[in-house]
């Protein structure tokens, strides 16, 4: 038992907070929020060459790093805090759906060219209000699969090169598909979104055909939400990273400004509300901390779905709260300038408000905790 | 104590229906519900001409003295206007400060002169107000006032040089009532003036605040040598903290239930939502929607005590005191609701690049609630110190 | 419309207050809650004597004073202030229910009973979750009754000299008879409760025999339902009261205390409590007596049993929870001596529970609001 | 970063688990899950049997080195020590103050000669202490001492003089540790002493304060020409703030996670109620009892934190900074959750005239969390001053 992070961790959590620093500071998120694709392409091209954030998570045989779910909760958590906008939480859960996969020669090829700097994004919901998996369906025939249906919310879909699409066949089983971005049929559009530092599409397909080899697997539904249950892990981390961020600039907006002849963060009222703030997010990264060990436990097949799925549920409802308290919180302690367009807190209330919301509501997550403790036996 | 309200108040509501359902149509029919906070910017130009239609009806500053054009109407009917006002979804008043601020403040504080050069363009809806009160850095501290008023013994008028900021419908206004310091040598709230400054002057430059919403309802006015004649200033130099806070006082009024008719929309709105979409099957929101029906009725026989109680004396009652904060949480909470009863459709945007839907507005606007007009922080003081005898916080004295 | 109460019922409510200060200080509500009973006979009967509350809503024909729920709403909210430990809310309950049923010579002679000082109590509820009417049944034959089962949390249901039992007959009809305490076969006992200001007792009927003329009122399940939502709102007005009194003795405590060199009155962080306090009790205050009034025009028949329902829902929400935040933060702002036997914020804190939970929690009727909202077409 | 513990760890923990099956048995049996906050009051004779069957064990202060006594266990060790304790239902440690707090303080700032008097002592169960810091009206103001240490050059001893509250166990305890001022010139943290004095003369008077649950866990206890040795003082005359503020560092430790473990038993009986009377199915209480869960582990991850943390260095790390906020607002809603969760049935008290039931005692007694140890006030200040560099609250300033 040791909860702590490792010098090696620490060593590479510095490096993308100051790769962060460079790429992501407050005139390079609104570029990129002003920007048709929601990010910037060279940035992305310097991350996958010189943080290699990407193949992170993928196996050295595959010519990955190898590394695990704590590393990478902590990369997220300081992307987080930059509001950095930039299709990696979308390759990320790509990736780890991936892995999951059967191991194939298109499988290996998808994550070469993840490794290589390609985006690839999953669609997986329609994205009504349960998030449940479903929106799209394959006709399977012996030699063709025909894909209908929509799917929302897919995180960087618009600028995918390769999308991962989930759909129900004839036997509604859940399979996983691989299609080109440029496939006939297939149509990714950018959705207007509230929050504009996490683009999010909407996919349309109508009567898409593929080969049946662009089945990267079948009857996957439990992969798909174990894989689900580590995308919201890995959202949690932004909001913790989005919520200490949050209290950071707050604090330090409080501590500059004067009012009835005194720096505001010298009132009580201010400072109680700051150690609030600092209360709920660190509650929220020890959560986290623990979820992502689990992640690793249960990529390593000591964990079993069941835990996986309580340690995202704890730590979504606790991050999602914590992330919308804290920028809101922000927001008040900002006074008049907090909801001008020129400060960043703002944007992190409204990406507050969007991840809170994605893939389950904390009400929605507390619910999942209530079924285990409560509809047992 | 006593619910209802008489035949006679009952007719009159009848009347103002009557009269709202025939002209609230035709070219006026596109601005219901439009204009209302967060939405100021939208429908100026149409929102003047029914500034106008409702003068020739009789309808504006009808809590004024008969004597000013009004109708003096007791609270009562003041209360149905307000009402019924809001239920034909009757659009922003673009008068509103004209007609609550500056025309009480001058009814109680202003000459004879000001009161006959000024308040009958604001009952004929020609002349539009904006209020020129807090200072960037300054905000909730009224009191600390930096724009200065000098007198010019050449010109023989006021020369006004600062800066204001959240100004509502600076554009669009003809006036705007100023604080500003005759006294360099006063702090806080001595040595204030209160000035009627003409808003139509190479003095005064307007800019416009960007904000969450990508709109911008508020502006900054800068003034730059501007200038207000002699006879427009309100009670004498150094008068200008009492008559500032008169006005504060009138802030707290009738429109307070027309305001929750528009609460009443958005909730009937977040309610039809919920139904469609089956957030009304989520037991939380259940919760939620009842706690913010319940609020929301608070709020409404709140202000009916506190109407009865100002009929009284003119003091602040203790359920005044509580309104500012309780309205404002409980409409920040209803921003929230309104996105959680939408999951996931909550971050559609109405259009690209950055349109926003009605609900959304609210979301986003309801921040601002809790801050101008003094902070949750501000309020809680007062009602700490005023309502409950509390010491009053030190000044001065951080490290 | 005027929302104010006449000078007639200031007097009403001014010489409640100066009553209850002297019959109702900290020593006599201790002394109250030592005792048996859990009141004192001679404040009871001074109480009937002098301020006549027991006949306040009874109307002049029947000897009262026809006043309404607005004068009764307003004297339990100045006994709640007082902690007052009599059985008033439960005679005033009783008297609810007998004015509800057809008139009779039975009706009358109770009526004047309560005139006389004599206490009524109403046994309704099993005291299960749901507060629902039941426990006792009535076997109904041609020439007598026979009445079965229990009924807990009935409010000075010990000490009561006529218990009205609620009970359903063979057809599930809600019928309700009138008992003298010694009839043979029902047992009162008192409950012991944390709350030791508001004294509770347990029926139990076995085989109770009563004449068909027992009977007050036959198939009034409805009737009883409207009856316990004006309970609801007595009871909220002792709540309200109650909230009011842990704001001002909180505030007087703290305005003595010192701390750190200064009056911790003072400091924002207790100022802020004071001002949340204030906010929900007079919050809860203008629903109080908007459900006043609402019960005045019910009783009128202005007001139908839904619109008496709503304003009962919200407004037991509402003060039940401004009640148990005010109590429970006043005593926060005691701090140590707070949890202390010696100071009354607890006995404030212990009534505050124990009304919050009684005929429904706020979930309870805030889901009642929900279903008026939500559940319709 | 690993959650999982190494083998030997496990090997330990079996140990650990063996031996309290083993022994907390027969005569100690009823004693099991007893003794805890809210519940001091009760089978002290036995749980100081019991203290001494576990020093006997080898399993007090295990955390102390092994030339004092103990096991120099490591973090690991000592949290599963305190885990499998609670999970057997070891009864509240009547010994607990010496072991965690006056031990770890001897064995910073002590003499050898006071190590050598006090250490075996404790570790032997055989003599328990009690804690002389906060004292009537001072409240959460730890350094506004009153009472008063001087040097009795007659007897050669110091003479105190004052009086302590809220001191537990103060009848059963040998020796209490006071604060007391040596140089009544000084105010705040200067000029006070840390001394280490028997209980059993004359000049101390014990007091309990009967409480809401009516109970008396605390006390007060008089000082009135109490004495205790020359040698009796930690550190000079003078030190004393600093050897209690190291005391306070002391007292975040591995005995977190024990109690943890406790609320969890409580946690089990709620949802355990929850399931058996229906409200298992009300979805207000659903949505509690999942945020009760999520908050436990939020509790017992941030210890994890804090100790692998501590074990770096011996400064406080901002999840420490939070913990006493976190967990005591954590149990009070607990406690509520408890109340709602039973319903009409949570008034019933066990017996008449006023014994509690295990919930209602719960309920009732951690009103008294969010105080002790520093109110939830002051442990905002404090996350705020220390963790966020925040501005000092002004002192002696009110008007």
């Amino acid at each position: 038992m040791n909860f702590r992070f490792s010098d090696e961790q620490r060593m590479i959590f510095d490096t993308a907070s100051a790769f962060l620093a460079e790429v992501s500071d407050s005139a390079a998120t609104r570029a990129a929020m002003a920007s048709d694709a929601g990010f910037n392409p060279d940035v992305w091209q310097r991350l996958c060459n010189e943080m290699f954030w990407q193949g992170l998570l993928i196996p050295e045989d595959e010519g990955g790093l190898e590394l695990g779910h704590v590393e990478m909760v902590g990369v997220l958590e300081k992307a987080g805090e930059r509001l950095f906008s930039a299709p990696l939480y979308s390759t990320v859960l790509a990736t780890t759906l991936l892995l999951r996969m059967p191991a194939s020669d298109t499988r290996s090829a998808l994550l070469a060219r993840i490794l290589a700097g390609e985006q690839v994004a999953v669609a997986h919901t329609r994205g009504d209000r349960d998030w449940a998996t479903g929106g799209i369906t394959a006709s399977v025939t012996q030699d063709r699969v025909t894909l209908k249906g929509s799917s929302r919310f897919v995180s960087f879909g618009h600028s995918a090169e390769v999308l991962l699409i989930c759909a129900h066949d004839n036997e509604q089983q859940l399979n996983v598909y691989g299609l080109e971005r440029e496939h006939p049929g297939l149509c990714c559009e950018r959705l207007a979104t509230m929050d504009q530092t996490r683009a999010m599409a909407q996919l349309t397909l109508s009567d898409v055909t593929v080969e049946p080899s662009a089945c990267l697997g079948t009857d996957v539904e439990h992969v798909v939400e174990d894989v689900l249950n580590v995308a919201r892990i890995l959202v949690a981390a932004d909001q913790v990273g989005g919520a200490q961020a949050a209290l950071d600039i707050s604090v330090d907006y409080v501590k500059e400004r004067q009012q009835f002849g005194r720096t505001i963060a010298s009132y009580q009222a201010i400072k109680h509300k700051a150690a609030d703030m600092m209360t709920k997010v660190e509650g929220a990264r020890s959560l986290l901390y623990y979820a992502a060990c689990i992640a690793d436990e249960w990529r390593a097949g000591y964990a079993d779905s069941a835990t996986l799925a309580e340690a995202a549920a704890m730590v979504s409802a606790s991050a999602g709260e914590a992330y919308f308290f804290n920028a809101g919180t922000g927001i008040q302690l900002h006074g008049g300038v907090g909801i001008t367009e020129e400060y960043d807190i703002q944007l992190y209330f409204k990406r507050a408000r969007a991840t809170e919301s994605y893939l389950g509501s904390p009400a929605d997550h507390r619910e999942h905790i209530a079924r285990l403790l409560l509809d047992g036996d | 104590m006593e619910l209802r309200f008489t035949q006679a108040d009952e007719l009159f509501r009848a009347e103002v229906a009557d009269w709202l359902s025939a002209n609230l149509a035709g070219e006026f029919e596109k601005i219901r519900y439009r204009g209302g906070p967060g939405d100021e910017h939208h429908f100026v130009e149409e929102r003047k001409a029914w500034e106008q239609r409702l003068a020739e009806g009789g309808w504006t500053c009808i809590g004024w003295p008969e004597a000013w054009g009004g109708r003096g109407a007791s609270i009562e009917q003041q209360v149905i206007f307000n009402e019924e006002y809001a239920r034909a979804g009757g659009p922003g008043r673009v008068g509103h400060i004209g007609e609550t601020l500056t025309g009480p403040t001058l009814l109680a504080f202003g000459t004879e002169a000001q009161k006959s050069r000024y308040l009958p363009g604001i009952r004929a809806g020609q002349e539009l107000w904006c209020q020129g009160y807090s200072e960037p850095g300054a905000g909730s501290d009224l009191s600390s006032v930096r724009t200065r008023a000098e007198f010019d013994e050449a010109s023989g008028r006021w020369r006004i040089n600062g800066q204001k900021v959240w100004t509502s419908l600076a554009h669009e206004s003809q006036f705007v009532f100023v604080l500003a310091r005759t006294n360099p040598d006063e702090k806080a709230h001595k040595g204030l003036g209160f000035f009627l400054v003409p808003m139509d002057q190479p003095g005064i430059t307007i800019r416009p605040i960007p904000q969450l919403t990508g709109t911008s309802e508020f502006n900054e006015v800068f003034f730059d040598d501007a200038y207000c004649d002699a006879s427009d200033i309100v009670g004498e130099p150094g008068d200008g903290w009492k008559v500032a806070m008169g006005l504060l006082g009138f802030e707290r009024g009738v429109s307070t239930l027309g305001q929750q008719m528009l609460f009443q929309t958005e909730l009937d709105e977040i309610v039809r939502i919920a139904k469609s979409n089956g957030a009304a099957q989520d037991p939380a929101l259940r919760q939620r929607i009842a706690e913010a029906h319940i609020g929301l009725r608070t709020l409404r026989y709140n202000s009916l005590r506190m109407l009865s109680d100002n009929a009284d004396d003119g003091s602040l009652s203790r359920e005044s005191m509580i309104y500012k904060l309780a309205w404002s949480s409980w409409h920040r909470n209803l921003g929230k609701l309104a996105m959680d009863v939408l999951g996931p459709e909550a971050e559609l945007l109405e259009a690209a690049p950055y349109e926003l839907s009605k609900l959304q507005s609210l979301f986003l606007f309801t921040r601002a609630d809790t801050i101008y007009g003094g902070t949750n922080q501000i309020q809680r003081n007062i009602i700490a110190e005023r309502a409950l005898g509390m010491p009053r916080e030190p000044r001065g004295e951080a490290r």
